[in-house]
């Protein structure tokens, strides 16, 4: 009895070499860009292609170069940096035990940072827990990003929140989900809503490219489609979901891209750690968008250079180092050429500019730290887990609270409670 | 005043709140452009339009997951889902989204939504068009649950679901959404009209979530129910003229457990009867609460009347229904329990 | 405040004439028909054309004629003509109030059948509640059928289904749901184990056009690509869902069979009504499934003649006799004109084939009624309602059988229970 | 005998059925080549192959779809929901099919699949690992609901549930997988090594589903619960002193009402205890059944501890999590509990 099922192959295990032939590349350059108002069945191409602007020698080129200015150049490379070096700080923080759990976005920070300066300010984003770029670039104070991670007093979600799980109303990000894909619809009602109060703004939601195996990015594609709703659908393919390869998402000679045009949205995909595509691809989106020619679905090819969170170990199922190999570099770093060869950028300034975040950082953290931390005070009062169940508490919730305050009296003499 | 059937009183509760408040729009499978298949949304969308009055995909995951986003957006969604049995595809989207936002977010983010599902059996609608599955709602913590019994708490309630800025889960026992039912199937139909509860104001009014309701006073013995229960429950108490207090639950999440609790408390007998299946059924959480509050009280167990632990079996609808015959005799065993 | 969502249009409502022009059709012969291992990206031009093979003078043109022998043409058409015949008459038996409920297939007749002859009888089917020509064409026995629509002592289902949801373990058709979409996954796992056990029997499922909007196709979709498995996955797009017509499940401008390209399996969009195209795809799909090289996606496009069941009216949502202007015609007249074309069949011979289906609907029909009827007996018993919840059944079941019991004993005086 | 921890005592009941019966299969997410984010499956894809211990897609509803398709199709499915927080996306086939399969079909179609999922808190996973949502499925006819508390019960109750031809929806508390836990978080982890029943045999054994198990015996009351709180009774027990039966329910679906019964018969006491949200829980079933059966025996309500009605809060994890303290004070309460 021999088995035919079809298991996708991934390229390469621990102990092997990388191997990234699988991921289909176009020089930069070579994909047209085609109207905002082109018919969906004509993205079936770009959905396929791989839409690119930095070629070999950092140089920006072809249709989608949006020709954006150095100083808005310099404030990407500065977002991305500030990610990066947030990034850092937190990964180390958690292993210190000061918080329970992070997540980077290591090699993934234009996909966000990119994005964010594509959209307009009133735009509202659906982030997955990997954007934190999205939040950097929207200006939220790195000490509120630190104290949600700290879960201390003046954390944004009142301690009812895992950390990385950030949000702001003003900012017009919204709450993140600890369920996958979720965001997504709702993204897409967003959108509606907006398109039924006759507003402007649009809507962009992200997930990664293992989430799109939920129900809720078919039912996000399939509303986006019927109604043609005012949305960007990112799909941030970093090639892996935990330990799952790509392929088991159904990315085995395919794009993701393709679901768009499949379900008939607009699909494009895209160089992920290209700063100039990714905002070249999401202001051709946003635009097709506004215009009301409906949504799209944008695939970033990326790759995890780090572990899936501070709970995952990747040396157990892919090779250490693959990130050196992979073929689309390293965002921060081709910006940086990008700049450097424009003559508006240099050595000296770039390792300027890390030193500075670097403070930056660590002073956010100082400061978030007499907020408290889950472990010392000050800490939130306990009663809050009581409130926002729902507007108004219901009786058997006060009791609940009552009856809690009542043992935390009687517990301040006796053991745990 | 006018005399509104069940689905007269629902419509007429959206019509009033799509007039009043232009963020409240009407979404769902059939809902448009035909009304629906129990004709509840009928004409909206003639009147308020087919970006007011939205036909949808059938997907009941997509529907309260766009509804959720049109919430976030400043509206006032009405999702129906076609049967409460069609219900689960959203329940990842109900349970771990709709339910949490508010709480997830610190009230940030909240999203104001009501779903209409018509549940409850004894339409001959077999397994997958009788389900009563609110037990499975009302143990998640973030959603309000009601279920109206006539039509004048039917629109009342409706509007103040529609009005609630927590997310509310509303179930309609389709079974009396043209007359009461008195549990027996080879009896003519019933209609409201001439029915106290099928009088209903024209305009708004609303019915406050969070109180039950006394159908009928008595002091022998409370019967605790909800839906179309109400009315089988008081035509088995007449059918042996027993003066029981039939509590009509109406508003499951919140629970107004002192209303209940008083009426227990006055006559220290209680009958627990719902048509969901029993076993974990919402019918537990209202004997171990009354149990709790009222245990000195009690001269005999509280006893419950449920649909049998089973899927609903078609050909054996009236077997499987828990009938007045059945609330009947589980009323005169209630009486004579003693120790 | 003006809306610009964007709301599907449906061509035409009551009183207005009715309006095919937004079916894109392609002349019979036009679609190229490659080799079964065919790479998905170039299905997609099939899946946005139409396969057809019955030309407008009824002969089989082109690469897609499956070259079937008379006789099994006649059997096709003879099983088409008893499956319309029987649902005629159920439909009328169900106005008589002797059934609770019934759906028909009217016009879709060969959707089921020609599928039902190019599958093998080891291919396990997922039929919807539309597909009643497949058991007809597996040769159940109309009595049995009739049992089940009956409810009664020889109901299949033991009284525990609606009408309609028929099933054979024998014949491989599986148990019909009331719940749409939800077999779609499950026949891609059947065919998954099959591929498991290294066995060469596939899985064949369909679906309506609005129910793919649904959770459970993406599923589908998802794990036949990953998996590759040897399934035929067929989407009846017979225009409308109860009311709602199949722009809203996102075929404005699109194929559904799309879907596949989309997600990486082969698609084809056929002629519904043409039992040549519909036989020819399947045994294309059926063939490519079986060699190994995955599902194929076929949209079937076919017009729903009838009302949506029992309990619909459609003239309160659509034109009246809107089939006589479906630019794909009637089925059954199709293959019975080809038929007469080829010297094969004469207008006298479906005459009388017609009247010996009529006679022998209404001899099952009469046979059926003596195992009883929902409301004369003889019935089945009701503690039937408590077993095969669970294989062995628990206490607290057995309890409430027996309380039934007591019930049902004591209420032999009273009124009902 | 061996020591094993949970884990290990799970991951060796799947090893031994893969040996034995070359229809059980596993799917999940990052169960196959990673061995699971809790390794509860690790090695078994290098020992049995990657067609039967498979790597899935992230969508819960398409495993278990697709694993009741292998079910009919004659194989024995044992699916994996990373967090029990995350099976809501399932629900539909879960509810709708697979606890319905059987019954629709009279028989014909049966789907014997074990599904298993972590559940429960205490491990710092804030709302969205951490969720107890056994009560959904306990209230679902047709689905059999199992928790273990401890290894040797674990590699039992998942060989039976994996030989059972109905569905089982096999829970397991994550915070008892490498150690029994008292209900202190403080205090150092301890191990399952020394413990009774930390001693599982490596080869081929099961335990019954729908028998309770008395974790304690005692006379003065009893404390029905399961899972991690199994531990966290005994240790308030202890505590206090006072001579508790604790009863591990084990198995929700079906339930074992006779020991629970003859338990409370005995101790005339009874307090419920379970770390999932109290309104409308499992709780609710076992308290409403108990008092059915025990009324006249009982010199007292029986009492709930459980997880408060919110959405399980991060940083209040130890305020909220039903705790060694909180059992001892609802204990001492019972016991001076009279009219
Ligand atoms: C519904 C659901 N299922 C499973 C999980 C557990 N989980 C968390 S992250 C993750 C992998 C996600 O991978 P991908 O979507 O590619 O995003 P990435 O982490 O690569 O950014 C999984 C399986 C979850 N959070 N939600
Ligand atoms: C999950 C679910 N939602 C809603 C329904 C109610 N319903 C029954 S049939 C139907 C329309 C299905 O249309 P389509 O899939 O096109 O199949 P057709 O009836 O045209 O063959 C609907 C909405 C259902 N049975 N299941
Ligand atoms: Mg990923
Ligand atoms: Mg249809």
């Amino acid at each position: 009895m021999k088995s035919r099922l079809h298991v996708p192959s991934v390229p390469a295990r621990p102990g092997e070499e990388p191997d990234f032939s699988y991921v289909r590349l176009s020089p930069a350059g070579a994909v047209p860009r085609p109207p905002v108002d082109v018919a969906v069945r004509d993205t079936v191409h770009l959905a396929e292609g791989l839409v690119r602007v930095l070629d070999g020698s950092h140089q920006a080129v072809g249709p989608w170069d949006p020709r954006l200015a150095p100083d808005v150049l310099r404030t990407g490379l500065r977002e991305m940096l500030l990610t990066r070096i947030f990034d850092d700080r937190m990964q180390r923080t958690q292993r210190q035990g000061r918080i329970s759990f992070y997540v980077r976005s290591w090699g993934e920070e234009a996909v966000s940072v990119a994005a964010a300066h594509a959209l307009r300010p009133g735009d509202m984003l659906f982030p997955s827990y990997r954007n934190q770029g999205l939040h950097i670039s929207r200006g939220i104070p790195l000490v509120d990003l630190m104290c949600q991670l700290l879960s201390n007093t003046r954390d944004m979600c009142k301690g009812r929140q895992l950390p990385v799980m950030y949000q702001s109303v003003p900012k017009r990000l919204f709450t993140i989900s600890g369920n996958l894909a979720t965001q997504y619809p709702q993204a897409v009602g967003w959108a509606m809503a907006a398109a039924i109060k006759g507003e402007d703004d649009i809507a962009a939601a992200w997930i990664g490219e293992g989430s799109t195996a939920a129900a809720d990015f078919h039912h996000a594609l399939l509303f986006a489609k019927v109604y043609r709703a005012p949305v960007v659908l990112n799909v941030v393919n970093n090639q892996w979901a935990i330990s799952t390869f790509q392929g088991y998402a159904g990315g085995e000679q395919r794009s993701f891209a393709a679901s768009g045009p499949g379900v008939g949205i607009a699909g494009l995909r895209v160089d992920g750690n290209d700063f100039l595509a990714v905002h070249a691809a999401t202001t051709w989106a946003a635009e097709r968008a506004r215009a009301g020619h409906g949504a799209t679905l944008i695939e970033h090819v990326t790759y995890r250079a780090g572990a899936h969170s501070t709970s995952d170990d990747p040396s157990r199922y892919r090779p250490k180092d693959e990130f050196p190999a992979w073929p689309l570099g390293d965002p921060v770093e081709r910006l940086k050429q990008h700049l450097i060869g424009l003559g508006e950028w240099s050595d000296p300034r770039h390792a300027a500019l890390s030193e500075e975040l670097e403070a930056t950082v660590a002073d956010a953290w100082k400061q978030a730290m007499t907020y408290g931390t889950l472990t010392d005070g000050p800490r939130l009062d306990p009663a809050l887990m009581f409130e926002d169940v729902f507007k108004e508490m219901p009786p058997h919730l006060e009791a609940q609270r009552a009856e809690l305050a009542a043992e935390r009296a009687a517990g301040a003499a006796g053991g745990p409670t | 005043m006018t005399a509104m059937n069940m689905v007269q009183a629902l419509n007429s509760a959206m019509d009033v709140m799509l007039a009043r408040d232009p963020a409240v729009i009407v979404l769902g499978e059939d809902v448009g452009y035909f009304g629906g298949v129990f004709r509840v949304t009928e004409g909206l969308q003639r009147k308020y339009g087919a970006h007011r009055v939205i036909d949808t995909p059938i997907a009941e995951g997509g529907i309260v997951g766009a509804a959720i986003g049109m919430g976030v957006n400043g509206l006032r969604p009405v999702a129906e889902i076609q049967f409460a049995d069609y219900i689960y595809p959203a329940y990842d989207q109900i349970v771990s989204e709709l339910a949490r936002l508010r709480y997830r977010s610190a009230a940030e983010f909240t999203a104001p939504l009501t779903i209409r599902t018509p549940c409850g059996g004894g339409i001959r609608g077999g397994q997958t068009h009788s389900q009563s599955p609110e037990g499975v709602f009302a143990h998640v913590s973030g959603l309000k649950v009601v279920m109206p019994s006539n039509p004048y708490d039917a629109k009342g309630l409706l509007i103040a679901a529609i009005e609630d800025d927590d997310p509310v889960i509303f179930f309609e026992p389709k079974r009396i959404y043209n007359g009461p039912f008195d549990g027996d199937p080879e009896k003519p139909a019933e209609s409201w009209a001439g029915h106290p509860m099928g009088e209903v104001p024209e305009g708004y009014y609303s019915v406050p979530i969070g109180q039950a309701a006394i159908a009928r006073p008595g002091e022998a013995v409370t019967v605790i129910t909800y839906g179309t229960m109400v009315h089988v429950c008081i035509a088995a108490a007449a059918d042996l003229g027993l003066d029981a207090e039939v509590v009509d639950v109406r508003s499951m999440v919140p629970l107004d457990l002192d209303t209940l609790a008083a009426s227990v408390e006055k006559t220290g007998r209680c009958l627990v009867v719902h048509e969901a299946t029993r076993f974990g059924g919402y019918g537990a959480e209202l004997i171990a609460s009354i149990q709790e509050r009222c245990f000195w009280c009690l001269e005999a167990p509280i006893r419950r009347v449920a649909g049998w632990d089973t899927p609903y079996p078609h050909a054996f609808e009236w077997e499987y229904f828990p009938g007045r015959a059945r609330v009947r005799r589980a009323l005169q065993a209630l009486m004579q329990e003693a120790p």
